[in-house]
């Protein structure tokens, strides 16, 4: 463990524990994967997307991390970039996480291309909308109380005041942008969707996760109202382009991601920096509206731009190589029928009654015949009692009650099959048993004797066809 | 005997029930069908792209009955079964299929005694 | 030609399609329904409230058959979809409706060569 | 008047919907049903466990149309429920049921002239 | 910021961050508008409870915070209402956040009116049960573990050991009250209803938030055991008053936000308190059930009138003014299709495949005929083979395998409409080549030729009427 | 409060309050009492279920625990079992807590018996497929989660260093399990089964639970993975074995809380562990695989056994005694229906339109006759104008716009029943009014006069069979 300082500089900010570093980290690296994962669904192999999670945290989120938090280029100091008294600025990952993940996103989205039927001729967009706005609903509000561990987390010490600002300025833009996306949809599309409104608050996070520590509470307001605004206009902008995203993801994280950043280079405010917080942020300058100039947007607006060139072009890569090796798309069957199926052999939602088991070997076709079973039929006439009587004393025998339990009753039961008019139809029994029996109980219930004649039916298929007759 | 087939709004179920009670007439079953008419579907959006939905929820009723019932059954959802004072479009339609013949599963009863209750 | 519609208990469904293929009827469509019915619904309640479910779920099985296997699939519901020993109410019913032409889509056949597998 | 009872592959109702408009047909009566037919079912695991799904998710059409209509719909279905060059197993059947009557329930109207739009 | 502690009051407790008491309150006062949601829900217009809840979070809850912990009237002091010694004491909001939240509440669903059909005639109620018990439990566990942030939180300073006794009173208490009132709605129901059992575990939380701090552990469990029995008992009347709340949100809120205050004038323990905590402990006295007398008790049933009055005096002028503006209930109509469509024009849950554009013009009546297409139609009659051995050859050369991937058969199958008998159909196609074809396939599947007659149908309707005959 | 470092021995490891040691092993027991109800799902009578977390939570989980961590004879010291340098050690529970949980459910599935169906002749296996993955994917999550309060939360100790440590050990066996399993499914299944998935993700959770202090990161990849694949196989061998365990809490809790504590005696470092951690910490040896022979591998088998033989012994008393007296199965209607509706009168889900009410009363077979209710129908005949014209002009007065508002026509479509042909029929409402309404809106549709014969049935039945006639 020793020389970490020195080998792991971007996770030497402060004096917190290596592993609780690595941690942090870990669950950065795992965020920027995850965002690919919406944006993507619905049509990614499973596999593919495995291997390309690894591609992103071996390969795409390490590097920009290292630019930006870890000492590179893109940070303040000697030597790089934007020289010692300046340099990009992203508290907790509006770039290094969001819009990494979401130009990972982007490539994994172009080289895949649309769902099926999403986009119709002429420009026609067929939405196919979330099955479940609960679910989306809770997931949101997850995000949001993650949100209290990224952003305050990442002051990477126990600062009380700086914790406490940041946990406001984040809550507030997120507020802001979520009442702004509501307002946005309802102007544009006359209603006020709660996907946007959803949409509208993960943007408002996204967007404080840089500048939350550097900007003033009243600022975050704008920088929520902002965000809320364009993740609707992007969710247009990206269907109007025929880039299909299911969850909106690269509205969230990508333009959004990329507004943070940018925010930080108008809104930032020196004074509000506390010393000491982290290694560098003594170095920040003052946003374009706080008198700062372009000391603060420039590196912002570079940053964004390095680390998308090189987010994108990376991931495009490993998207293309998994491509044309073990391939990105399941096929158009398995789209259709849903991934759950095809992809996992797994029913997302389970609920209808079933037959658990195969049934019956593959049916061929075969001549239209029932087979026999050797179980003879057998069809009694009453005689001496009219048929509404005779009906009317079935139907009571049948009623739960003390008739029913009769154990004569229940043993004939077993072998009727069905009762029109004066004929009892039976499967199956001994002729002679089951001719007393149904004497028997029509007597007891009738009060009157009856007689009952016989007839074994010779051929199975015949005795259906007489009793088809007699109707 | 007849099928009744009945095609309403979902609303309009226990309207319908009750005035086909009062007609004796107490079974039935019911489904959840999507039907697709001359009512105009409703205008969803979804994340921003509006689509409008044309098959519309209405439940199908299914009521077996004795010929006697058949006009006293139509009837009874005509009068349940309208929206407002001078009805809707997409109030529904009442289907009547032949009925050839019924079991009941219980006693194995045939025909018109297995009808009813 | 007949179309068969049976509403059964919805636990019954595995012991009713083993009836039916020992008689070699294979083919059939399932869908949920709720039925009304002689059968006492069950009491639910819901925040203390009590209330009485009337339609309860069963299961509509529907399975054209040729006019010869009318018969043995009737027979073959019975046998399987009663309850216990003695039946109870609730078990559901039996429909034979005219059925006056069957096309296999795949292939076009028409009429009853089209019903079977 | 007949009632045309399809069934059909969920994906394929766009095209069928389309077919039908070509032929001036528009009004149906949609539902969720199960098929068990020839087509195999599909293995799905749950933890482990493998089984096979033998009712497999289908869309019910109701269709009611006058008599000159029925060979244009069974026409439009066939023409739009096939799979692929061949067709497939599970493409589907189509139903032909008498119709003896029908009544639009908003108007009152009965007969041929309720069944359309 | 300078100055806060005086500007501020009600946020100056102890030596806190201004920023984190301010989000602190921030989170109480949205809990408290988020009561409301629940009681109005499925009848109230989107726009309205927007307006609302900022009516709720300016001019409601702050005025009953600053009477209570903002050293207003209601607080120990001064010139107080109860003079320096004494005080209304409410840890966690009880009142401030509970009642407060339902009296609101109550306001809101009096000028809302019941939902439709909630209420029959004859006293009849019609329960309107809740779509989805896994939701329900969820939402009721995540609460559960947010008051473990309220109520520990409320001690606001690291005293370890106070904190850890409100943790074990909070969560014994909403355990006593679970099952309190599941065996109460066992008892009265005959069935441990899910529902009372959910609400009872809320209740009992509701009612230890403001006794938290000031109870033992063995008094916490009385409290939470009165909670879930109250809440039962709550939810009956509320039914029986035709005062529809859908999620029981005035039972478990109001009910016993005011228990829960009361319960500090029975059970507090002047001892327990630990010096210095808050501002203000110091001067709590013991409750009626430990000998205190009235001298807790008065102060906390005033202050629940107090803020009773003014929460529901507020909020009803609030609501007026909204009906009477913009209008706070949803038309009829709406009600009955869902307010997921009318409010926002999305399906709450999407699962129907359907048409996803609109796929016709609107349909007017119009004559019964079917328009012709412009394709022609074909009979074919085979001639030289019987109706079956045509039959057998036709389905096997259908069959998925060789046979099936003919291209003549492939060309041929397009074009074939329905077969019956020695009557093939087609549409479309030439007809010499379609004879041609069929003649193939046949003889290559039958093993021997067979002849093809065909016949052009010259009208398109007339076919189909020839056809239906020929059934 | 006095003495509870003596008397209160398992829960005085160190200077933390005891009602926040208290909580913590309330969580513990809560827990160990939740693993058994997944197993026993589905067929479990509640009342009983309650009652056994009482046994449980009283009899079960405290012995065991206070044996390992409360001093008892399986801890290292003088007078115990293994002397005063060697003992088992279980960080934070995969004995204690989940092995002990699944011994309890164990006990309960041998004496429950599988659920109908679940088992069919032959060795058959029929899943019954979990209804809702998205709600199992919720709850690995939030278990993840929650483990992290478990493992670092049981160092009793603000100690950064270890709590980082065990952070990432935690969620690296969590991540490997995962992946195992997920991989180990795909191999035996041919589809990676999303329910293997999760459930190995919580398998790793489980067996890292006592080595999480003493095991470097590297070996938590070990740990991890051999926990994925054995859950996959421990499933199949239950199911083999005809143990019915719906959510495979055996695999998980009962079979990797095994495997973690072994691998304890496997992996454990001395040195990692930091001093004052725990009491007894310093007691622990290398593992097998460090080095350190058997001298902590003995300690943990020994361990678990005796844990196994205890918990599952007192676990199968208690569910004898619930089975013999209120007894622990569902019937067998009710197991088929659902135990939502038998045990709590609830639905789980509620989503179809249903009458609310009784409609009626309970219907008794009866003669098959429509019921007169006194109420009049009419047939009235149009003349002067054709049927078709007749029935457009119908038509058209009936479609929505201005004449729909007439109120002549609304007065009119009040009785209106049907209409065929010629013939309108009326429900009610006085003869002469309608005949003079009906040509009215008639004149004024059709441009022309029309008359209008009326004839009141006398019979309603006959009515009735007349216009059946008519068709
Ligand atoms: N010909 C038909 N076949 C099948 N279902 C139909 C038919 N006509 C109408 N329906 C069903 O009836 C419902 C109501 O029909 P619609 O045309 O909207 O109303 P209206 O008949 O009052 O103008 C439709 O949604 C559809 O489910
Ligand atoms: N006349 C009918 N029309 C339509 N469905 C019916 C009819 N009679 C019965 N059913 C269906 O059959 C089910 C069982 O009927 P029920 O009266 O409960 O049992 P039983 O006939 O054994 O007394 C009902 O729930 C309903 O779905
Ligand atoms: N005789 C029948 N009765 C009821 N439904 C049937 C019948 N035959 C087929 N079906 C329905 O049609 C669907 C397709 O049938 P299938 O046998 O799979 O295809 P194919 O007829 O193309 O060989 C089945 O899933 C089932 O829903």
């Amino acid at each position: 463990m020793k020389g970490y300082e020195g080998d792991y500089a971007s996770l030497s900010w402060t004096g917190v524990p290596l592993w609780a570093k690595f941690f942090f980290q870990l669950v950065f690296a795992g965020t920027a994967a995850t965002i690919v994962s919406g944006a993507v669904a619905e049509r990614i192999k499973y596999k593919s997307f495995i291997l390309f999670t690894f591609i992103m945290s071996i390969a795409v989120y390490p590097v920009v991390g290292h630019w930006i938090w870890g000492g590179g280029f893109l940070s303040p100091g000697e030597g790089h970039w934007f020289g010692k008294d300046a340099g990009m600025f992203d508290f907790a990952g509006s770039t290094v996480v969001h819009s990494v993940g979401g130009w990972a996103a982007l490539a994994g989205v172009l080289l895949l291309g649309p769902r099926l039927g999403k986009y119709g001729p002429e420009g026609k967009v067929n939405p196919i909308p979330g099955h479940n706005l609960t679910s989306a609903t809770i997931g949101c509000f997850v995000l949001w109380f993650g949100w209290f561990g990224f952003n305050p987390g990442s002051t990477m010490a126990a600062d009380v005041n700086a914790i406490a600002r940041i946990c406001v300025t984040t809550n507030t833009a997120a507020a802001a942008a979520t009442l702004s996306a509501t307002v946005t949809s309802w102007i544009l599309l006359g209603k006020p969707d709660l996907g946007m409104t959803l949409n509208g608050c993960l943007a408002g996070l996204v967007a404080i996760t840089a500048p939350c520590a550097y900007v003033s509470v009243s600022d975050s307001i704008f920088i929520g109202l902002i965000a809320g605004a364009l993740v609707v206009v992007a969710v247009f902008m990206f269907d109007r382009l025929r880039i299909d995203d299911p969850v909106g993801a690269l509205s969230v994280h990508l333009v959004n991601g990329v507004w943070g950043t940018l925010a930080v280079g108008l809104f930032s405010q020196k004074e509000l920096v506390q010393s000491g917080q982290t290694v560098s942020t003594g170095l920040l300058n003052n946003g374009l509206l706080h008198g700062g100039g372009l000391s603060q947007l420039l590196p912002q607006a570079v940053g964004i731009l390095c680390a998308g060139v090189y987010a994108f072009a990376a991931s495009a890569l490993g998207w293309l190589i998994l491509k044309y090796t073990v391939g990105i798309r399941v096929s158009a069957q398995e789209e259709l029928e849903g991934l759950d199926l095809g992809e996992h052999g797994n029913e997302a939602y389970h609920g209808f009654v079933m037959a658990l088991e195969p049934l019956m070997a593959p049916v061929e076709p075969r001549p239209a015949h029932v087979p026999p079973d050797g179980v003879k039929r057998y069809t009694a006439l009453v005689q001496g009692v009219g048929a509404d009587e005779l009906a009317q004393a079935w139907s009571e025998l049948c009623q739960p009650g003390p008739a029913a339990a009769d154990p004569a009753f229940k043993e004939l039961y077993k072998h009727v099959t069905t009762v029109r008019g004066h004929q009892f139809r039976f499967r199956g029994g001994d002729a002679h048993r089951l001719r007393s029996l149904l004497e028997t109980v029509l007597r007891a219930q009738l009060g009157k004797p009856v007689e009952v004649v016989l007839k074994e039916d010779s051929n199975y298929a015949q005795a259906y066809a007489e009793l088809a007759e007699a109707r | 005997m007849k099928l009744i087939v009945a095609i309403i709004r979902p609303e309009k179920l226990e309207a319908v029930q009750a005035a086909l009670n009062r007609r004796d007439v107490y079974l039935m079953t019911v489904s959840d069908v999507r039907g697709c008419g001359r009512q105009r579907g409703y205008t969803e959006v979804f994340r921003g792209q509006e689509f409008q939905v044309r098959l519309l929820p209405k439940l199908k009723l299914e009521i077996a009955v004795n010929d006697a019932f058949v006009e006293a059954t139509i009837e009874a959802i005509l009068e349940a079964a309208r929206t407002g004072e001078t009805g809707a479009i997409g109030d529904g339609k009442i289907f009547v299929l032949p009925l050839e013949d019924c079991v009941r599963i219980r006693t194995g009863e045939r025909g018109g005694q297995a009808i009813g209750p």
